[in-house]
């Protein structure tokens, strides 16, 4: 259903729009029946001339089972949805697979800066590539993510990645992705950051193996924001 | 239960949150920060001591005064208040010096963490010391001609309430080091 | 209220209390970490709750004023507890806070 | 307004201007001073809405009544519309109002037990509007930083560039606070110890227990927000470093303590919704509430559970995920408690004998839209799709669809049915009708297209959606075209309310003492009541306030002060 709204490109994207779909369709019964039975109660029971109302209080035996007996079915759904949000998110959130690639994401008003690893593919040497808006990563690949905010803070948000994660000035947190797909697409912040912060955009660009190594050579050579923030 | 005590304790509810929140941040800070030790070891225990002793006292005449509202004794009652007023103007007294010496020393609220809570603290109970004697003066000036005696004892459970909240910050600000 | 609390009885409270305090300002003089936090909050545990019980009343006070009272510590343990995995840890699942001094510089 | 309350006093001896009403401390009249200082709050919110709404239907325009809104004061709009909806519209009216002029008439006593505090209460409240609104028109401009003020935004001038503005925000915050714990404090006690002779517990109509039981969440949840504003205060203007990670502050902190408060203080609001709502259904249902003492144990229940599952707002801003799950845990439960009380709430309605009058509308509209907020909520709930959803406009149209029902659609139920009580006249119903079915239709066609834009990835408080490439599609703005119009619908709807609402006054059919046959003690009194409430003489209760359609009586209620 968000498909069709925007890509799911990361490796665990469709398993939140799975659990999104199941949250659906188990809210959706209820929200239906729970409806559908409100306006019939509502039409049926209209006042008409020389009737009055039946004298219930919910005390009578016969209706006993209607005080407790829907909540409880509530309360399987419930346990069912959280046995689903717990598996889901430790899987993004608790146990970050090994990385292929770390690159460091620092946040601060307003823009994005991008440590990526440069050639030898280890961070912190001299080689590192820093982008500023413009995130470059390799399709297929685990990236675990460095993320820190110089400022106030700001939320690293890659919708086609389904992946968010507040950056708190004075903490580094990790958090991990692979995309399953290449192109270029929004980063946002999504944590209000002050003035700029509705245009705190970046863009992401998914490559394949060959052009992510072509971007690596190219900007190696000579590259002037590495030197700005050394 | 009288209304006017039952509202005195809803207050006391909402106060013990209040200075619950700030004391279970401070904690947590401070457990924290192993380097907040030392800075607390400039406090002046002694002051602090005195100002515990202080507040007990004032709480005794409070409760004293209670009493003899209870017997109906009108003037006493208001004597005794007037003794917890003092005690609470020595301990305010003790306070600004305590707080002249430190901040000539250069331990400002500004410093550092531990003397942004020390000063946050002691100020908020501080501004409750205040708002309590001032209305102490209203209730010791009823008692005087006998009225609204029953507000002897509303107006002592806030005071207790403030010495309870002392008898906390005390060894949290200045005895753990 | 308290016909059954007298006047010497606040008192001798009021004694116990400063023995109390005297002990909770000797205590840390010993310089032992167990005996200053027993010293220092146990004691002061010991102190809020006389007062709370002979001086407020509260022994003599309907039932649900030491609920509310209790519900309400209740909760700032709640919040205690809620909050001290991010505020006290140092660092946590996949989190890690920066040293101090490194982060003191860090405004554009 | 003058009229009204000129009405409200025609038996009553003369006062002055200023002892009528600057310095009345007769609860119904605290209670109209809160009533019309939220309803203009709510003009205020809603003028907000629609300049920063009009600026994303079409970026850059110059707006009418407003001009330009640059990205600052886009910033201050949408911060200020959040902060002004649920601390000057929600709380004052659907708590301070309602309750100021229900809970006495309803327990049958003539004004609350400590009515100077309650008049302390108000100018508090009033001054803290006047700070709040004054910040528009200080130097740096009203604060921006969301109406959750996450420090180190809010707490430095330098980041958010509001030096002025941020701190009168707060300000104005906490006078509220103070405002509100002092009028919670007398709701309580007068609902503890000024009943009508003969009123057990479960003989206080349900709206009373309600917004009891707010005002005790409230107090017990606001007490670390209130330390946590006066340190935030500190960092702003003291140069202290509470939430300063540079010196050893902790900004997560700050969200702990504004969420502690934060979400209970849904259910702060939701509550006294819930029983305006319950007492509008069964009078008009003629029905006695199905499971009544469920009812208010489940709301006891939710006021429990409200207190474990604040950090759920918090899933993907730093807190550790292993908290998260625990949070989500919790989250999930308290859907059993509010499904329960909806239940109940359609059981009202079987076999009843149902009058669609306006308020009976509004009532049911209530339900209705309910029930699509909270199942939303369950999407925020579970950490796993929150993690897509959070700071979303999915959010965004959640919270829409609980907060519009609870201070808009609940506050017209309560409005409606109650006016002929505060003012001794009928509103026009043709009126009220109309005005329904304005309001109620683009309040939907509003935020349907905001959930989608939400599952399309659309993040919040972002001014002009043109420079994120995959949101500035044509469809996507279409969408928003298309909820600013609704809103424009919604917002020209509300003047056909107001011409009602004060033309009745003057003009309506007098009420008379009960019009809807209804059961509780403020019905038994004249409309308006007169200073005193019950002339002297005060009713004794003999049974629950819902005795409707008893069998073998002649006639279908059955007051609570009517002797067997």
């Amino acid at each position: 259903m968000i498909e069709s709204l925007i890509p799911a490109l990361s490796s665990y994207a469709r398993q939140i729009d799975f659990l999104i779909t199941e949250v659906t369709v188990i809210v959706g019964v209820w929200l239906v029946a729970a409806e559908a039975l409100f306006f019939y109660f509502i039409f049926k029971y209209r006042a008409r001339e020389g009737h009055r109302a039946d004298y219930i209080t919910g005390d009578e035996p016969r209706m006993r089972k209607w005080l407790i007996g829907p909540v409880l079915v509530v309360f399987v759904c419930d346990i069912f949805l959280i046995v689903g949000a717990l598996k889901t998110w430790s899987h993004i959130k608790i146990e970050l697979p090994p990385p292929a690639v770390v690159i460091k994401v620092i946040g601060q008003q307003w823009a994005w800066t991008f440590i990526h690893p440069g050639a030898d593919g280890r961070l912190d040497t001299a080689d590192d590539i820093v982008t500023v808006d413009e995130l470059h990563v390799e399709v297929d690949k685990v990236y675990h993510f460095q993320l820190e905010s110089r400022d106030v803070v700001h939320s690293f948000s890659v919708p086609v990645f389904r992946l968010k994660q507040d950056a708190i000035p004075g903490r580094t947190i990790t958090g991990w992705f692979k995309a399953i797909g290449t192109g270029s697409y929004d980063i946002q912040c999504a944590e209000i950051c002050g003035l700029g912060h509705g245009v705190m955009a970046a863009r992401i660009v998914i490559g394949s193996a060959e052009q992510h190594a072509a971007w690596i050579d190219a900007s190696s050579a000579g590259n002037t924001l590495t030197a700005m923030y050394e | 239960m009288a209304t006017g005590q039952l509202a005195v304790w809803w207050v006391v509810a909402s106060e013990i949150v209040i200075f619950g929140g700030l004391l279970a941040a401070y904690i947590e800070y401070r457990m924290s920060h192993v380097e907040w030790a030392g800075y607390a070891a400039h406090t002046n225990v002694w002051a602090g001591g005195f100002n515990t002793f202080v507040l007990l006292t004032s709480s005794l005449a409070a409760v004293l005064a209670h009493q003899a509202a209870e017997s109906g004794n009108g003037r006493k009652a208001a004597k005794l208040l007037g003794l917890t007023i003092v005690g609470a103007l020595v301990f305010l007294t003790v306070k600004a010096f305590e707080w002249t010496a430190e901040i000539q020393a250069g331990y400002t609220i500004s410093s550092n963490g531990f003397w942004a809570f020390y000063y946050t603290a002691a100020g908020i109970h501080a501004a409750h010391v205040i708002a309590g004697a001032i209305i102490m003066g209203f209730v010791a000036r009823d008692a005087l001609a006998g009225r609204e005696l029953h507000r002897v004892e509303l107006i002592g459970i806030y005071w207790h309430f403030v010495d309870i909240v002392w008898i906390f910050l005390f060894p949290l600000l200045y005895i753990a080091k | 209220m308290s016909e059954q609390a007298g006047h010497t009885s606040y008192v001798k409270i009021w004694a116990i209390l400063l023995v109390l305090l005297g002990v909770s300002i000797a205590g840390p003089t010993l310089e032992i970490q167990v005996v200053t936090v027993i010293t220092a909050f146990g004691i002061a545990l010991v102190k809020a709750y006389m007062v709370a019980k002979h001086f407020m009343h509260l022994n003599v006070q309907p039932r649900y004023v030491a609920y509310v009272i209790c519900t309400c510590l209740t909760l700032m343990v709640v919040f205690w507890a809620g909050t001290a995995v991010d505020i006290y840890k140092q660092e946590g699942t996949n989190w890690a806070k920066l040293d101090v001094p490194a982060q003191s510089s860090t405004t554009h | 307004m003058s009229e009204a309350t000129a009405a409200a006093h025609e038996d009553h001896h003369e006062m002055s201007f200023w002892a009528k009403y600057i310095f009345s401390t007769d609860h119904k009249m605290i209670a109209k001073q809160y009533l019309f200082t939220g309803l203009a709050m709510a003009l205020v919110g809603g003028f907000f809405a629609y300049c920063f709404r009009m600026q994303l239907a079409f970026p850059g325009m110059d707006v009418p009544l407003y001009g330009i809104v640059s990205a600052g004061e886009y910033n201050a709009l949408v911060t200020n519309h959040g902060t002004i909806m649920i601390f000057w519209v929600a709380m004052p009216v659907l708590i301070a109002a309602f309750g100021n002029f229900l809970i006495p008439l309803m327990l049958g006593c003539d004004d609350m037990v400590f009515p100077r505090v309650n008049r302390l209460s108000f100018q508090l409240f009033f001054l803290s509007t006047i700070v709040l609104l004054a910040a528009f028109f200080v130097p740096g401009g009203a604060f921006g930083g969301a109406w959750t003020a996450y420090p180190p935004l809010s707490a430095k001038a330098e980041y958010s560039l509001t030096p002025i503005g941020s701190s009168m925000w707060l300000v104005a915050v906490a006078l509220e606070f103070v405002a509100f714990l002092l009028g919670g404090i007398n709701f309580i006690t007068t609902t503890m110890n000024a009943r009508a002779q003969g009123m057990k517990a479960f003989d206080i109509p349900v709206v009373v227990w309600m917004i009891v039981m707010a005002s005790i969440i409230f107090m017990l949840s606001v007490g670390p927000l209130v330390a946590g504003a006066i340190m935030l205060l500190f960092d702003q203007l003291l140069g202290t470093g509470f939430y300063d990670p540079g010196r050893g502050g902790d900004p997560v902190l700050w969200q702990h303590m504004f969420w502690f408060f934060g979400h209970p203080e849904v259910y702060v609001v939701l509550l006294p919704a819930l029983g305006i709502t319950l007492e509008v259904m069964s009078v008009f249902a003629r029905k006695k509430p199905f499971g009544l003492r469920i009812i208010i144990y489940s709301a006891m229940g939710v006021g429990v559970l409200s207190f474990v599952v604040w950090a759920h707002h918090q899933f993907i801003s730093g807190i550790d995920p292993r908290m998260a799950n625990i949070f989500t845990i919790t989250t999930l439960l308290i859907s059993v408690p509010v499904a329960e009380m909806i239940f109940l709430f359609m059981a009202t309605l079987y076999r009843g004998s149902i009058t669609l009058s306006t308020p009976m509308l509004w009532a049911l509209a209530f339900v209705a839209e309910f029930m699509i907020g909270g199942v939303t909520g369950i999407y925020l709930g579970d950490n796993a799709s929150d993690i897509y959803f959070h700071d979303s406009y999915f959010v965004l149209a959640h919270f829409h669809y609980t907060f519009f029902p609870i201070s808009i659609i609940a506050v017209f139920a309560g409005l409606t049915f109650w006016y002929p009580k505060m003012f001794g006249k009928m509103m026009n119903e043709t009126l009220g009708k109309i005005h329904f079915w304005g309001t109620v239709i683009p309040f939907n066609l509003i935020f349907i297209p905001l959930f989608v834009l939400g599952i399309g990835g659309q993040h919040r408080r972002i001014f002009n959606y043109q420079h994120f490439t995959d949101l500035s599609s044509a469809s996507f703005q279409d969408l928003r075209v298309f909820a600013t119009i609704a809103m424009l619908v919604l917002l020209g709807f509300q003047f056909v309310f107001i011409y009602n609402y004060l033309v009745s006054m003057k003009k309506g059919p007098a009420a008379g003492k009960n019009p809807w046959r209804s059961n509780t003690l403020e019905w038994t009194t004249e409309s308006p009541p007169p200073h005193g409430n019950f002339g002297g003489v005060f009713p004794t209760v003999y049974r629950g306030p819902y005795e409707y359609s008893v069998p073998d009586r002649e006639s279908d209620y059955w007051p609570q002060d009517l002797p067997d």
